[in-house]
């Protein structure tokens, strides 16, 4: 008999739908007038929402983790990259998205759909390259920001200003870019926006503390892809809204996201995208995956809660902060960016590594699996040093080496043979019973 | 004929090639001296035509070689490409 | 009287250990391709029949290895990780750190006091095929496997090998050949290639003295001392039989599941 | 516990291990095994041929092609241009006496020795090291001249894949290189690689190719980017309970991706001929025909002498030149 009552997300079906619109409401952005960019999950997308609200992003890594999806498109992708001289060891993503523009091929059906200027920041060594390689390519403007002004922990007013000029700097040109004149009024909306979506989602992580967990983190990859879209659409935001008070009724329910949950688990960077049933093998010992740094605070802003607790860092508006003027929304969007927990780590490896423990304390974790990512350089900076750290703190760890968006370095089934060899060392046999 | 030296790894695709016809008329042979890494040589080939190769002791490591001239921003135009008045040689990445 | 089996399928020979409650009854090898279930089989019936027994004697059967999920009449399956330190633990219960290298899979195995996986981690992609990879290298230089093993020891220089990838050093050792390198030097330099990964993979899981070498290569003296020397060991204890250790895990996890003193080894196999 | 611990440690080293012998091994693995010697499974059979309908006698362009290969030497011997005897050895650890070997066996038979050859041409890995040959011209130029006598003159473009390297070449209608790639720094895509498989999973290298088309779904490749990942990767897959067919089937097409991948660099135009050992193995030919759209000629010679045939006509052309 299992341990406790499971049922399907409710508005599981609309984040697929809202997923879906997103990327065609870019690709089609030109038939009703609008207009297209393209820059990273990290760019700063509430500043290009002043443009006018038919504006409309694609970012590349979401893009390039539904590449991956499709495991023969992916294949040609990464081959026409390879064809056109880049090295196998750069971002996976970047490679498929290039790949995808070389064969002037839409993963979703149809040509590519070019965008029509780029505009990103540069804090992760290959996102700043990704998109100097896209403009030069489709002949467009690029515009990027530096946001490397170190931790959020030792912030000072000139280094928060750096980033708030360069985002001043960058209003007239995206002004002289598009031909539009910029309005304060819809940027202060989508800094709204976005500081409630990233709080919101923050909250339904932290809600993810409970035991049984309400969702397990093979699902929250196609909640909190959302974020990666577009995190200052207002649709996202309320979205999340809707989401939040789904998962705190499980809570208070009880419904688990795996119904003999016996030993929670938290991962590291993102996964080899063909093959998730990892997380399905874990589920088979009892196992489930609680979230990550990666799913929590890719997007997730968090902050310490009265109690001493880490959840949802408090938004302008819940704080009484009005933002009236362009000024303020600049400020505030620069400092709500840089207090994102995956902004830490280019610094040191130990901001993670207390992030890391910190979720396995107070998420009540058992153990850690860090994939070893050979796809992405920023996300799997110093993993080894955090192995090491959580096992000084006690953790067990298991490792296991892949790409994120290139199989061929990835090995299944060796993987999960190591999946038994750590959950033996748990003391975790595979569950007889039939569910 | 045209002549590709280079290799396919782990790592990814490297080839210099070299388009050995237009090498028959050529008399400077630039492109020996132009590469600081000695890369080029002058053999004969299997049609008795005096033509540039690549040596065969730096065949399995142009990536390596070529690292000096290809700073990763702004490439300046490749040494032995401009030396080569007949435009024989380009490189694959 | 009851009697266990372990059996340990591995990529290359199938090794079983057959124990009584008063001790070691059997220990087989059978050299099998990857086809392993008949073969496995075969091997099983064959011990049982050297010992004078029957399958009804069995109490339990554990498998463990590369072919585990295809070994017949097994009670229950383990990793090659728990075997390892199961066996390892009973022969030298001082051995904290243990290096497995077989025909195919290199892996190191942090061992606690009761024998149990404190950590482990085993070779990545690129460093797999140890073992065979001596049997290639040794095919190139045109000598026997086992002698293959012992020049190496008489290897007066180490000849640096720069092939990143295993398969191409054999194209590298041709060409140390054509240079009239000497048989020795080159057998050493073949075996300091394979120790530098093997030792990488078990510094992942890190590692304490006394380190003990078990698997089918431990039988290979030349692999042995380039892997001393890598790791920076003054000694590296291989016990008796290094390749049966596995199987004898296995045996010993069945006989805890069917005896009296059924410890109760980290809550997991127990009955 | 501590008793059995003990009496069994000491017990262990009292029992000897006992190796049992493979059941349905005939007897020449058995004795083999028994005398240590471990089944290779890798080895594939050596080839020999003569043209017993023609006479050598009496001619005056009797000429010799030796491609001395990483892993494979073959002889040819053409008789006024046009192949009278081939045999085909194992390269071993010396390049020279592999040479020596592979004519000889090539002669055997035949009543000819080294005196009655006008003119030896030497190709391959080792070509300067042929003692016989007068002059040394690369496998590049000799496949495409091979290909061209085995395949016809519509052959434009030539796929070999040898023991550790890999070449595309394009070619004129008289067998002359236009366009030439040769990958030897990695063994993905060579025979190196499948002797590997073969070692591995313990089946005769010749029984691949057949075996690898005995799936009714064609699984997805295995990496193709290193023979090392393959295998370990292949390795993965038969530990999940994959048949060695479909494991066959996952090699071969990883094989024929990276082999086309690297085709694809030059273009291919028709008619398309491949040599090498690989070219025997039907798994592989036939992938690489599905990926490109375009079928390979057959040819009714051996597909590994195209190099040393090719030597041989390159001395029966310098011959004519009065080169001799």
């Amino acid at each position: 008999m299992a341990r406790y009552a499971t049922e399907p997300l409710k508005c599981w079906n609309k984040a697929k739908e809202l997923r879906n619109k997103l990327y065609e409401d870019y690709a089609s952005a030109h038939e009703r007038g609008g207009l297209r960019w393209s820059g990273s999950a990290w760019a700063f997308d509430a500043l290009v929402a002043g443009l006018g609200d038919d504006v409309y992003p694609l970012t590349g890594e979401p893009y390039g983790a539904s590449v991956a999806f499709n495991s023969e498109f992916n294949q040609q992708c990464q081959n026409a990259a390879d064809e056109k001289g880049w090295a196998r060891d750069l971002c996976a993503y970047m490679r498929s998205y290039w790949g995808s523009m070389y064969l002037d091929r839409w993963v979703f059906g149809g040509k590519f759909p070019r965008a029509d200027f780029c505009f990103q920041n540069q804090i992760c060594c290959s996102h700043s390259k990704w998109y100097q390689v896209v403009s030069e390519f489709e002949k467009v403007p690029y515009f990027c920001i530096d946001v490397g002004v170190g931790p959020y922990s030792q912030m000072t007013e000139s280094r928060l200003n750096f980033v708030v000029n360069q985002l001043a700097e960058a209003i007239p040109w995206l002004e002289k870019t598009t031909g539009r004149t910029f309005d304060d009024e819809k940027l202060i909306a989508a800094v709204h926006n976005e500081c409630r979506s990233t709080s919101l989602w923050a909250e339904i992580c932290t809600l993810n503390k409970a035991v049984p967990a309400p969702l397990d983190e093979k699902s929250m990859y196609s909640l909190y892809v959302l974020g990666t879209l577009h995190k200052s659409s207002r649709a996202v935001a309320d979205f999340y809204e809707e989401l939040r008070d789904e998962v705190k009724d499980r809570v208070a329910r009880g419904i688990a996201a795996v119904a003999d949950e016996r030993c929670r688990l938290i991962s590291d960077t993102q996964p080899p995208w063909g093959f998730l049933k990892i997380y399905r093998y874990l589920e088979e010992y009892g196992a489930v995956s609680i979230g990550s740094l990666y799913t929590f605070g890719l997007e997730g802003i968090f902050a310490e809660q009265p109690d001493g607790s880490w959840g949802p860092r408090p938004t302008p508006r819940q704080l009484g902060i009005e933002i009236r003027t362009r000024e303020d929304a600049l400020r505030v969007m620069a400092d709500w960016n840089l207090s994102k927990p995956e902004w830490q780590h280019f610094y040191d490896p130990s901001f993670k590594s207390e992030m890391m423990l910190r979720i396995i304390r107070e998420w009540k974790c058992d153990g850690a699996i860090l994939h070893l990512n050979r796809g992405c350089e920023g996300l799997s900076l110093g993993i080894m040093e955090n192995r090491y750290a959580l096992q000084q703190a006690g953790v067990p760890v298991m490792t296991y080496e892949g790409n994120m968006a290139d199989e061929r370095e990835f090995d299944l089934n060796k993987t999960l043979s190591r999946v038994d060899t750590f959950m033996e060392t748990l003391g975790h046999r595979r569950l007889e019973v039939a569910r | 004929m045209i002549a590709n030296y280079g290799y396919r790894d782990g790592s990814g695709e490297y080839f210099i090639t070299i388009d050995t016809d237009r090498c028959v008329p050529c008399q400077d042979r630039a492109c020996v001296a132009a590469c600081p890494k000695g890369l080029f040589e002058i053999v004969e080939d299997d049609y008795d035509d005096r033509v540039a190769a690549i040596k065969d002791s730096l065949r399995k490591r142009v990536n390596y070689e070529c690292m000096d001239c290809k700073p990763t921003h702004d490439v300046p135009p490749l040494p032995c490409v401009t030396a080569c008045a007949a435009g024989a040689v380009a490189h694959s990445w | 009287m009851k009697h266990v089996a372990g059996i340990d399928v591995g990529a290359k020979f199938i090794k079983v250990v057959l124990l009584g409650d008063d001790g070691v009854k059997a220990k087989t090898k059978l050299q099998c391709g990857i086809e392993a279930a008949d073969a496995a089989e075969q091997a099983l019936h064959d011990t049982l029949r050297l010992a004078g027994l029957a399958l009804t004697d069995l109490g339990a059967v554990v498998a463990t290895g590369f072919g585990r999920n295809v070994a017949p009449h097994a009670t229950d399956r383990v990793t090659e990780a728990m075997a390892d330190a199961r066996g390892a633990n009973l022969l030298m219960p001082h051995v904290r750190t243990l290096v497995d290298v077989g025909a195919e899979e290199g892996r190191g195995i942090r061992v606690g006091p009761e024998g149990q996986v404190v950590d482990f981690a085993g070779n990545e992609k690129c460093a797999a095929g140890s073992g065979s990879f001596t049997e290639s290298m040794a095919r190139a230089l045109e000598v026997d496997v086992r002698d293959f093993a012992r020049i190496s020891l008489d290897s007066t220089q180490a000849v640096p090998m720069n092939a990143q990838c295993t398969v191409f050093a054999e194209s590298e050792v041709v060409s140390l050949i054509h240079a009239n390198t000497p048989k020795a030097d080159i057998a050493r330099a073949v075996h300091d290639a394979i120790a530098s990964r093997i030792a990488a993979t078990v510094r992942r899981c890190g590692f304490e003295p006394p380190v003990a070498l078990i698997g089918g290569v431990a039988h290979n003296p030349g692999f042995a001392d380039s892997l001393k020397r890598e790791m920076g060991l003054d000694a590296l204890e291989i016990p008796p039989d290094p390749e049966f250790v596995g199987a004898l895990g296995a045996a010993l996890i069945a006989l805890e599941s069917i005896g009296p003193v059924a410890a109760s080894r980290n809550g997991g196999s127990a009955a | 516990m501590t008793l059995l611990r003990e009496s069994l440690t000491t017990q262990w080293t009292a029992v000897k291990p006992v190796d049992l012998v493979p059941a349905g091994q005939d007897e020449a693995a058995v004795a083999a095994f028994a005398a240590g010697e471990v089944i290779q499974h890798w080895r594939w059979p050596e080839q020999k041929w003569v043209d017993d309908t023609r006479d050598w006698r009496g001619s005056d362009r009797v000429t010799v092609g030796i491609d001395v290969g990483s892993v494979s030497s073959q002889a040819v011997v053409a008789v006024d241009g046009k192949p009278y005897a081939f045999a085909s050895v194992r390269t071993g650890s010396n390049s020279p006496e592999s040479s020596e070997k592979a004519l000889a066996r090539a002669l055997d038979g035949t009543g000819m020795t080294l005196a009655d050859v006008h003119f030896c041409v030497g190709t391959g890995y080792g070509r300067v090291n042929v003692p016989f040959a007068k002059k040394a011209v690369t496998e590049i130029a000799c496949h495409a001249r091979g290909a061209n006598y085995m395949g016809g003159n519509t052959v434009r473009t030539i796929l070999d894949m040898g023991g550790q390297d890999c070449k595309a070449i394009h070619c004129d209608d008289r067998g002359k290189v236009t366009n030439f790639l040769m990958n030897d720094k990695c063994a993905a895509g060579t025979g190196r690689g499948m002797e590997v498989m073969a070692d591995l999973l313990g089946i005769p290298i010749s029984d691949i190719g057949p075996r690898s088309l005995q799936v009714d779904v064609e699984p997805p490749p295995v990496s193709s980017v290193c023979v090392v990942f393959a295998k370990s990767e292949a390795i993965g897959l038969l530990k999940a309970g994959w048949s060695v067919e479909k494991v066959l089937a996952a090699y071969c097409l990883a094989m024929a991706e990276r082999v086309v991948s690297l085709l694809k660099r030059i273009g291919v135009e028709k008619d398309f001929f491949i040599t090498g050992g690989i070219a025997k193995n039907v798994g592989v030919v036939r992938r690489i025909e599905q990926l490109l759209g375009i079928e390979a000629i057959k040819s009714e010679f051996d597909s590994q002498i195209a190099g040393a045939l090719g030597a041989a006509l390159f001395a029966h052309t310098l011959l004519e030149k009065g080169k001799g």
